[in-house]
């Protein structure tokens, strides 16, 4: 019975846990301007991530070993800490936006100004990684991020044209009054949002953590082959609702309360209030994961004691890393920055740091000398190959494409 | 490319950053002519939002401390959309001064009415806020006619 | 001295050509037990021209892996060879093969 | 033919993970230590540790940098980095297993450093989180 439970438990928090303050703002933001053109954008990310995180998973079952500590051994220690770098400063950038994203979401709630609850979201999120174990920490906010499910709900209320809305999916067509560098700049966004490298540092070392072996790697393919999927439903809901009430109204997103306006308008203020759960345990679990993540790719890389499963003490330059990183989160989110903004470069740059570990992991996912017969089948490595192009172009392009569009204006 | 993947990341992301985030000064008419636009746009989806949101309140579908935090958070938005358009520099021709004066004229109503809006919210004063809305609804129309009327 | 002295050496063939740089170092766990285990002591050298995509091992076994990436390592390392520890010999801060010398292709 | 175990040492030994006798992560292979035998043929004598072994291996400025100030903090003030000899080594696999634990290999000075100054000092954090 506890296998089926852990199954469940395992799904349910890859749903929670995939929409963060990157999917809600994205989302929210693609869904007001361009409808559901840009659904495959999503859907290419979702893919991506349930192959990279798969891959990672499986590694970190049969090696025992995490993301970073692998990707410096592939890459070698000069190469490895470049990667390092990029990878750690777009994690942190990302800790921030998740930050923020819990300060406004905090603020819809009380109506006390973001910036003041910040110092306080700070100190309970330090208080969480030091005391609270590794899995109860993800398994409730995994579990209270499903609250986000009241945006499917309220799709559902609005009665939408359904043939239409996957006529816009499958047949994208681009909104004249919006340029084609700012539409690929948005499916590059999205595509960030959905593949973020955090989720796998945080994944794979999640693996770790609690020691899976091969016997787990049933679990952890429900947890990413339906978990996932399932969490990109979640964003193209988001975006859906945007494009039924938003788009109409011309109303285009640039604050989180506007993310959150058509869950009013199809189920009032109780389904509102289910949904700010949501806003809130979802968020607050991203900053947790990615808080995390950058303790983990910095000790990984320096072979240092990682890991929750250890006192403090016992790990006390991961312990001072994430602190450090917390420090400089909350720091970013008091420099007043929009955190919308915020949250959008931290997508973008996300979408550039991810050919730096997905391409180790998939080298090393192939290693027999690792795996095993654990290997890549024919058909992942085909797959995977056509995502390592992607990403790549994604990587390559989303810089210019930031500065071209003015992020997006 | 790995060996020198430090160099270059760390410089692509200073541009990158100074680039996007200033706003730089308008060359020609027609560029002004689109910042306008975009300009007159944000607004629009601002107090298109304020207004939506009084709505649904009205009808009771929105939490009090929501509608106040979005009315709020919509206010500093369309201020920093008139900061910005008021810092360009316009070109010195006729028309771009009119186009000036006519934007920020319907930028300052947008300001002023929502911020109507958020005082009324907070003081939970229903009859003033359904008034400041139709005060604020033909900001709305004149704007989006401005969007209509430069290339919307 | 330090394996990474070893690494990056420049190699050159028995009439000084250059022929690339050590890019690994080949042990067999024969040397004698030294705590719980046999030492490992330095059979061959990995001598290829470059040292991107050498820490991957494309270039060492027929390994299976994206078909793309490991057309494009092979290709890297195209002139890699393997060659025996006694086959060269110290001169200066390079190492020299000798004549008897028989290098082998990789992948083996 | 030799059954004996062939491991290339760039690719399957060095930046590797080591742990000690408890599971616990000490840490990476940062360089190995060779010494040559009467027949003139290198082998493999310590795990060599820490910044001052790193160092070198990054070119230019940065190793350099790394060294210096590695050099500076460290106890001994020598340029030599921390050694794990290769008697400590049981198992060489996808990590390295030693027969010691990380208190008696005492190779992580700055880990208790930052343990004993910084993290020790905040209460709760002496237990693993429950």
């Amino acid at each position: 019975m506890s296998k089926l439970l852990n199954l469940a438990l395992g799904v349910l928090t890859a749903i929670g846990g995939f929409v963060d303050i990157g999917d809600l703002v994205t989302s929210g933001v693609v869904g007001s301007r361009f409808g559901l053109s840009l659904a495959w954008a999503t859907i290419l990310g979702v893919v991506g991530i349930c192959l990279y995180a798969e891959m990672s998973g499986r590694v970190a079952a049969i090696t025992g070993r995490g993301t970073f500590d692998l990707v410096r051994e592939r890459l070698g220690p000069r190469a490895g800490l470049a990667n390092l770098t990029a990878s750690f400063f777009v994690t942190a950038l990302t800790f921030a936006a998740e930050i923020g994203g819990v300060a406004l979401s905090l603020e819809l709630v009380t109506s006390v100004n973001y910036l003041l609850l910040v110092p306080w979201i700070g100190l309970v999120m330090w208080f969480v990684v030091w005391r609270v174990k590794f899995t109860y920490l993800e398994n409730t906010f995994g579990i209270l991020g499903l609250a986000l499910l009241a945006f499917g709900v309220a799709l559902w209320r609005l009665h939408p044209d359904w043939s239409n809305l996957l006529h816009q999916v499958v047949a994208p067509h681009k909104p004249g009054t919006e340029s084609l560098q700012v539409y690929f700049y948005y499916a590059i966004a999205l595509f960030g949002a959905a593949m973020t490298p955090y989720e796998v540092f945080f994944f794979s070392s999640g693996g770790v953590e609690e020691k899976w072996s091969k016997k787990d790697l049933a679990v952890e393919r429900a947890n990413v082959f339906v978990g996932f999927p399932l969490g990109g439903m979640l964003s193209l809901s988001i975006a859906a609702v945007a494009s039924l009430v938003l788009l109409p109204a011309q109303i285009g997103v640039s604050n989180l309360s506007q993310v959150g306006l058509p869950i009013a308008v199809a189920g009032g203020k109780i389904l509102l209030a289910f949904s700010l759960l949501g806003f809130v345990a979802a968020t607050f679990g991203a900053a947790l994961e990615t808080g995390l993540s950058c303790g983990y790719s910095v000790a990984q890389y320096f072979g240092w004691q990682w890991g929750k499963f250890v006192s403090p003490r016992k790990a006390a330059r991961f312990h001072l890393v994430v602190l450090l990183s917390l420090l400089f989160a909350v720091a970013a989110v008091l420099t007043t920055i929009d955190p919308v903004k915020l949250t959008e470069y931290s997508v973008v740059f996300s979408a550039v740091a991810l050919p730096l570990t997905y391409f180790p992991i998939l080298v090393i996912a192939n290693d027999p000398d690792y795996m095993g017969e654990n290997v890549n089948g024919r058909l992942t490595n085909a797959l995977a190959t056509v995502f390592l192009a992607l990403v790549i172009i994604a990587s390559v392009a989303a810089i210019p494409l930031m500065i071209w569009t003015k992020a997006g204006q | 490319m790995i060996r020198h993947g430090r160099s270059i990341g760390v410089g692509l992301v200073t541009i990158a950053l100074a680039t996007s985030a200033c706003v730089g000064p308008a060359t020609t008419i027609a560029a002004y002519e689109g910042k306008a636009r975009r300009a007159a746009q944000d607004a629009l989806s601002a107090v298109n939002t304020a207004l939506l949101g009084v709505r649904i309140h009205e009808r009771g579908s929105l939490l009090e401390n929501y509608f106040e935090t979005m009315l709020s958070q919509t206010e500093d938005d369309i201020s920093s959309v008139q900061n910005s358009f008021d810092s360009i520099q316009p070109p010195n021709s006729k028309s771009s001064d009119k186009l000036r004066d006519q934007l920020d004229n319907l930028l300052s109503d947008g300001v002023s009415g929502i911020a109507q809006l958020r005082i009324s919210a907070r003081r939970e004063d229903g009859p003033a806020l359904v008034q400041a809305a139709t005060q604020l609804a033909p900001t709305a129309k004149d704007l989006s006619q401005f969007v209509e009327s430069h290339g919307g | 001295m330090r394996l990474s002295d070893l690494i990056d050496t420049p190699v050159t063939g028995t009439d000084g050509t250059e022929l690339g740089f050590v890019i690994d170092v080949r042990c067999h766990q024969d040397g004698p037990i030294r705590g719980a285990m046999q030492t490992l002591r330095v059979h061959s050298l990995i001598v290829s021209r470059t040292h991107v995509g050498s820490l991957l091992g494309y270039e060492r076994r027929q390994q299976q892996g994206p078909w793309l990436i490991k057309i494009l390592v092979r290709f890297l390392h195209r002139h890699a060879f393997i060659v025996d520890w006694d086959d060269v010999e110290r001169e200066g801060n390079a190492f020299r093969l000798r004549a008897s010398a028989q290098p082998r292709p990789l992948p083996e | 033919m030799t059954t004996a175990r062939i491991i290339d040492l760039q690719l399957r030994l060095l930046d590797r993970q080591v742990i000690d006798t408890d599971g616990k992560f000490v840490c990476n292979v940062d360089d190995l230590e060779l010494d040559v035998d009467e027949q003139g043929t290198p082998f493999v004598t310590a795990i060599l540790v820490g910044p001052r072994a790193l160092g070198p291996r990054f070119s230019g400025r940065l190793g350099r940098w790394v060294v210096a100030i590695a050099t500076r903090l460290s106890e001994d003030r020598s340029t030599e980095p921390l050694r794990i000899d290769y008697r400590q080594v049981t198992e060489i696999g996808n990590v390295v297993k030693l027969a010691r634990t990380k208190a008696e290999l005492g190779v992580t000075p700055l880990e208790e450093w930052v343990d004993s100054r910084i993290i020790a000092r905040i209460p709760g954090s002496g237990h693993a989180p429950e």
